[in-house]
């Protein structure tokens, strides 16, 4: 009974860090921008008096929308709510755990992003169309450099078991400095980026709407289902930041279930988010935004990056 | 046994009728036969996967020579399983579609021959009766094909291609059928298998080589598949259901048969070579899956890539076959097997949503469909569940049969031989690659095709298809999903299919509850709980939204930047949808652009009206077949000359032709 | 001691190949050339390691010799001469960047085919290694036949002879000092053959494109 | 002489040093808006400007002004905004829009008019193009007077729209 009673409280942890953290993050990456451009910039928690007041909003749907309209932004959350419940963030043994496997994971996302493009598309506008095409076809390019990135880490701990590859990595950590990780975490940082559409690949703050390229998807949604759709993709890039940050950097993930081991789980990750954080921060701050049809550059770069990884790990086995 | 032979009497039954019976009680009466026979094959079928007896019986009267064995083991019941499945919602579908043309006589009677030819196909166990059951499935497609061509313009041609491509393809496997025939003691295959040993390794690779040919065409391997995306959508709905889900997949049991059963296996390259293929096959059918505009001819596309991901599974069971890791082969061959399975039940329901759509919009051209989800609400929930099942979403069958493959694929690294490393990159990068560009494909068929606005006349006032349609493709929409909910019930016969086919022994349970859990390796899922917890949030999003939000939602026009008018035309097409990655791979693509500009009377200077058209060809069918066609067309122009009709040059013919003889044989 | 050595080996080899790479990707005629530079030290850290693993002096001095040469002075030569138009960039390569670096990834897992016999025969840590360099030989060779600025051909044929070298150290420790003195010195002619060659070409008609040059036949 | 570029500002610099933004401490009346609480999103609407206010409203947002820091965004969609920002004398093309704008707002939404063209139709008021003023349309919530108003206003009057 213990250990069910940790998985629980380890993945109820897991949806409460991420799930507020990460609203919160995104308004840490916002200060981090300002302070660099010399402002004082908008509070760290601005996005979560943002959405409590846009709760309090109307609900607005367009003519020719039908269903799909109101059910995407449930089904981003939701699909984002379970995969951060099964995957090992705070701890190595959330609840069905043995479930987390990477194909599981990438596909859950898939699912959110393919019910934001049947949003954008399903309010019959010209801009709905265009972010659902771009971003779709972003995620298209970005998919092979994730999916055979996050492997070349699979092949070399054996398992294709999200957690698994924590707890190998944790165990000889040598490997974590190995090239094999190195080159991996290379291609997923540009995959994480592209799918979370930060500056590189598409600027979350632009007004102008042909520039747009996820903005563009939700430009229809207004009060509450705006606060869930941006809770939602809150929690996406909080999942994709810490799943990158405890597949390479893993140290302090609870591998025991005891109080202190989760208490130094939860510092370590919130530690390990706020440094990734500002470290895309400043990649927006130091780059413009990419022209649509200079990105297959990157994400193809990213996925030279990814073969190398799988070939470093024949050569170095 | 008694069930199968039982299903195949009630088969001919209907056709018969469909020959005999007036116009009016016609398709009722036959369908009914046809749906009876594909009830009788399944449980036929189910019962052998399940209980595993095999059985054979010679029946001699029918073909004159060598009459015609039949015979039952857990691979061959697999597929007929498989076509059964397919054949009852065909036949049920085809009582709501039946007017004009396909109710004719020969409609309905050559439809049920298509069924039990594909009835008959899996179970022939000797070469006569093979060849013959191949035969009649090529041949009764084929009429089926043209039997629409009065509204279709374009089915003549295709129906062109597929004859030429098909019979040339039955040629090369009647070749390799008679090849590893040749030192066999009798025809059976059983006998076959016992003969080939005495074959010679450079023998036994031209066998594989001929049969793969052939059947790589029907499974639509790259190289060969021009014929598929040309056919498909020419014939009518029910038909090419049957063709993209039971047809196709015929090829793929000839290969496993041949490769496996008769040839043992043979050497390594045989199956590099399939995978290959496979991956080829996988990443050419999604990039122009995505980019196709018109409905079916999208399908098919994605037909080949699915058909492309089963080869490469496929060749990783041969190449972990032959390099001695019998767990990882059955278990990769297990996942292409249950791949097969969900994707014949998936694009079934697509292609009779397909047909659906045709026949309440009177267009498959996506670019002017839109708007469905208010008029048509029961199909977009059926496409709506077999794209998500085809994009491989979780808990539904193509994510759990994906995910079964990628296992496999894993496993194979873990063995250091390099063709193995090889044939599993590839697979990796074709199945990551391939899942990209089909979510763009059917999130454009799902968003494009049914929500949105109504971009053309006919699709404005579309309306509900008839019952039996919307019963028929529900009834495939149900596997995709228990298969992906349940996967570990299918799993266990799966396993005997693929023991069979492998001649390995019997597997090492796999399944655990409903989920999967691959015991050697360590890696499982459990989609029913995955499903469970995504219901359980949405749940509770919906109760809080409920609770917070007091007001109903506002009607209002879609925010469009303040334009006044909010026309259909301002919407996102097919085309548009799916350009910026045919720009992305147009070096792949070849997309052939031209524009016509007519210039003002007066000057050259003022344009009157500038045309623009694009069209995708297929590359392989441009740069390939039509140079070979062309030289073919000059032979035949030199040959022409030959035949000037004076006697003194045919005589002249024959003598040299023996003074040829003469020195040769001396 | 020898995790590190092994950690430190594969490293650097993975950082050779990792430069080549990075020279498909970036246009930028500069950077090229830095990762060159980049490339050249990562070559001469995995000699220096060999060389105190093995203790062998020759191999410590060849070394030596790798870092100075490729790490510092044939970039700077080359710098100076991109320096005349600083904005020179790989505009039009023949071979469009997303579709060269998935040649890249080919061309690595074709040397890591080809070369799997090659490793077969010993099997030791360095050994093992060997497909990088084998790699890093034909990314360069594809960059020297698909850029068109003059100075990209120069650094893909220099890439080239780096994978050459990577591969010597890897497989038999190093050639003896006197073969690698010529090969490394023969590199620096080439390239300061070719950087007059780049000079009198661009004083004479302003464009260091090899492809242009062959039309403006003037 | 070779002209050399100055080297920008290091961002890593930006983040340690003091930040350059004016903060105005005391708070001001609350006009309307009071659930609006720290979080304010405008839709910028220029239904005629000169675009002088436009620059104005631009150095509000800059870093010396930085209306951010009180919690105030201009976003792309009006469905996100709570509010219109609107400038400039309503012109005979930008009726429609400007009602169509006005219609896509969730309510409760507030509008904002800024500057002399929006609040009583300023110099522009009789030019042939002009149909009329932003109070024929709707009662804007607050005015900013001035052509063009100093950011200061700005900042101070959108701050008093429940800004913090």
């Amino acid at each position: 009974m213990t250990t069910t009673l940790w998985s629980w409280t380890t993945s109820l942890l897991q949806v409460v860090i991420v799930g507020v953290g990460s609203l919160i993050l995104i308004g840490f990456m916002a200060k981090v921008k300002a302070r660099a451009e010399g402002r004082v910039g908008s509070p760290v928690t601005q996005p979560l008096r943002d959405v409590r007041k846009l709760l309090r909003k109307e609900r607005l749907h367009a003519h020719h929308s039908s269903l799909v309209l109101p059910f995407a932004p449930m089904i981003i959350t939701a699909t984002a709510v379970v995969a951060v419940w099964i995957s090992p963030l705070v701890g190595t043994h959330p609840v069905m755990v043995s479930g987390a496997d990477i194909f599981v994971i990438v596909y859950l996302l898939l699912t959110g992003s393919v019910a934001a493009a049947l949003a954008g598309l399903d309010a019959a506008t010209a801009f709905g169309g265009m972010g659902s095409s771009r971003a779709m076809t972003i995620g298209a390019l970005a998919e092979p450099a994730l999916l055979v990135g996050v492997i070349a880490l699979a092949i070399q701990s054996g398992s294709s078991n999200l957690a698994v590859i924590v707890a190998s990595t944790l165990h000889n950590s040598d490997h974590a400095f190995g090239p094999v990780h190195l080159f991996a975490l290379g291609a997923l940082v540009i995959v994480v980026i592209a799918e979370t559409g930060r500056i590189p690949v598409d600027n979350p703050a632009t007004h102008l709407e042909l520039t747009m390229v996820h903005e563009a998807m939700i430009l229809e949604y207004a009060g509450p289902e705006l606060a869930l759709v941006t809770l939602g993709e809150a929690m996406r890039l909080g999942l994709l930041f810490s799943l990158v940050a405890n597949l390479f950097f893993p140290w302090g993930v609870a591998t025991s279930s005891s109080a202190a081991a989760l208490a130094l789980g939860v510092a370590a990750l919130v530690a390990k988010l706020l440094v990734l954080a500002l470290v895309v921060a400043l990649i927006e701050v130091r780059s413009a935004k990419l022209r649509l049809f200079r990105l297959p550059e990157l994400l193809a770069g990213a996925f030279a990056l990814s073969v190398l990884a799988i070939v470093m790990g024949l050569v170095t086995r | 046994m008694v069930w199968y032979l039982l299903a195949l009497a009630f088969g001919a039954a209907a056709a018969l009728a469909g020959v005999v019976l007036p116009r009016h009680g016609r398709v009722a009466v036959s369908m009914a036969l046809g749906a009876s026979s594909c009830a009788l094959a399944l449980v036929a079928s189910v019962q052998e996967l399940v209980c595993g007896v095999a059985w054979t019986v010679h029946v001699t009267q029918l073909l004159p020579f060598s009459g015609v064995t039949l015979s039952l083991d857990p691979l061959a019941a697999l597929f007929v399983a498989l076509t059964a499945m397919v054949g009852l919602a065909a036949c049920v579908y085809f009582l709501g579609y039946a007017h004009g043309p396909t109710a004719s006589r020969s409609g309905v009677s050559v439809f049920m021959l298509f069924v039990l030819a594909l009835l008959v196909v899996p179970a022939a166990a000797n070469v006569m009766g093979f060849l013959f059951a191949w035969e009649l499935m090529a041949l009764s497609s084929l009429v089926l094909i043209l039997s629409e061509q009065a509204t279709r313009p374009r089915a003549r041609s295709a129906a062109l291609w597929y004859a030429a491509m098909t019979q040339a393809g039955a040629v090369s496997i009647v070749l390799g059928l008679l090849l590893v025939a040749s030192s066999a003691p009798g025809q059976d295959f059983a006998q076959l298998a016992a003969g080939a040993a005495h074959l010679s390794a450079a023998q036994r690779s031209l066998a594989f080589a001929l049969t793969l040919v052939g059947f790589a065409s029907k499974a639509g391997a790259v190289p060969l598949h021009v014929w598929l995306p040309k056919a498909h959508p020419e014939a009518p709905s029910p038909v090419s259901a049957l063709m993209s889900s039971s047809m196709v997949t015929m090829g793929v049991y000839g290969i496993l048969r041949v490769g496996e059963g008769l040839l043992h296996g043979g050497n390594l390259w045989w199956w590099v070579a399939v995978a290959a293929l496979g991956v080829l096959s996988a990443v050419y059918g999604s990039l122009h899956a995505t980019t196709a505009r018109d409905f079916k001819r999208l399908l098919a596309y994605s037909t080949i890539d699915v058909m492309g991901l089963v080869l490469t599974g496929v060749g990783a069971a041969g190449v972990l076959y032959d390099t001695g890791q019998r767990e990882d082969a059955r278990l990769a061959l297990m996942a292409s097997l249950l791949l097969l399975v969900a994707h014949a039940a998936f694009k079934g329901s697509l292609f009779l949503v397909a047909g659906s759509v045709e026949r309440a919009t009177g267009t498959r051209n996506l670019d002017r469909l839109g708007g469905l989800v208010h008029t048509m609400p029961t199909t977009t929930c059926l496409v709506v569940i077999g794209a998500a099942a085809i994009m491989a979403l979780p808990t539904l069958s193509g994510f759990s049969s994906e995910w079964l493959l990628l296992q496999g694929l894993l496993h194979g690294f873990a063995d250091s031989s390099t063709p193995a490393v090889i044939v599993m990159l590839l697979g990796v990068v074709a199945l990551a690659l391939t899942g990209g560009l089909g979510a763009v494909a059917f999130v454009k068929v799902v968003g494009i095709g049914f929500l949105g606005q109504a971009r053309s006349e006919g699709a404005a006032t579309a309306v509900e298809v008839s019952r039996w349609m919307r019963l028929a493709a529900g009834l495939l929409a149900v596997p995709s999903v228990v298969l992906g909910l349940a996967p570990g019930l299918v799993v266990n016969t799966l396993s005997r299919a693929a023991s069979a086919a492998l001649g390995v022994g019997a597997a090492s349970p796999v399944a655990r509850g409903t989920g999967l859990l691959l015991s050697h390796l360590s890696g499982d899922i459990a989609p029913l709980e995955l499903l469970v917890a995504v219901v359980a949030v949405l749940a509770a999003l919906l109760g809080a939204n409920r609770a917070l939000v007091q007001r109903r939602a506002r009607r209002v026009a879609a925010w469009g930047c303040g334009r006044e008018e909010q026309t259909p035309r301002m919407q996102y097409t097919a085309t548009s949808f799916a350009e910026p990655l045919q720009r992305v791979f147009s070096d792949v693509l070849r997309p052939q652009t031209d524009v016509e500009v007519t210039h003002a009377v007066e000057s050259r200077y003022f344009q009157e009206s500038v045309t623009y058209s694009q069209h995708i060809a297929d590359v392989v069918e441009v740069r390939s077949y039509r140079p070979l066609i062309s030289l073919v067309m000059r032979l035949g122009e030199g040959a022409r000359r030959l035949h000037n009709g004076s006697i003194h040059r045919y005589l002249a013919f024959g003598f040299v032709a023996l003074l040829v003889v003469v020195v040769v044989l001396s | 001691m020898n995790a590190a050595y092994v950690a430190a080996l594969q490293v650097g080899a993975g950082v050779v190949l990792f430069c080549a790479v990075m020279t498909l990707w970036r246009r930028g005629v500069r950077t090229i050339v830095s990762l060159l530079g980049v490339q050249g030290l990562a070559l001469g850290a995995v000699a220096l390691v060999l060389g105190l693993h093995e203790r062998n002096a020759a191999l410590l001095a060849s070394g030596g010799l790798v870092v100075i040469l490729k790490g510092v002075v044939i970039p700077g030569v080359l710098l100076r001469a991109s320096r005349l138009d600083p904005l020179s960039r790989e505009t039009r390569p023949l071979v469009n960047v997303p579709a060269s670096l998935v040649a890249a990834a080919v061309l690595i897992v074709l040397s890591y085919v080809s070369s799997a016999r090659l490793t077969s025969l010993a099997p030791s840590v360095a050994t093992r290694l060997v497909p990088l360099g084998v790699a890093t030989i034909l990314v360069g060779y594809f960059m020297l036949v698909t850029r068109r600025r003059a100075v990209s051909k120069i650094v893909g044929l220099i890439l080239v002879d780096n994978g050459i070298a990577l591969v010597a150290y890897l497989l038999t420790s190093g050639v003896p000092f006197v073969v690698e003195m010529g090969s490394s010195i023969d590199v620096l002619l080439v390239v300061v053959v070719l950087q007059f060659l780049l000079l009198s070409m661009r004083r004479h008609s302003d464009v260091d494109a090899l492809t242009e040059r062959r039309e403006l036949h003037d | 002489m070779r002209f050399r570029l100055r080297r920008r500002d290091g961002a890593l610099r930006g983040l340690v040093r003091r930040p350059i933004s004016e903060r105005v401490t005391e708070r001001p009346a609350q006009v309307a808006g009071v659930y609006l609480r720290g979080s304010l999103q405008l839709r910028h609407v220029d239904v005629g400007s000169c675009n002088g206010c436009e620059v104005e409203i631009a150095s509000a947002f800059a870093p010396h002004y930085d209306a951010a820091q009180y919690g105030i965004r201009l976003v792309a969609s009006p469905r996100h905004a709570d509010g219109l920002l609107v400038t400039g004398v309503v012109t005979h093309n930008m009726e429609g829009p400007l009602r169509q704008t006005l219609a896509a707002l969730a309510e409760p939404s507030v509008v904002v008019a800024c500057g002399d063209c929006a609040v009583n139709g300023g110099i522009f008021s009789d030019a042939h193009a002009v149909v009329g003023t932003l109070s024929d349309y709707v009662t804007p919530d607050v005015t900013i007077v001035g052509c063009p108003p100093h950011p200061r206003d700005i900042v101070a009057a959108l701050r008093s729209l429940g800004g913090r």
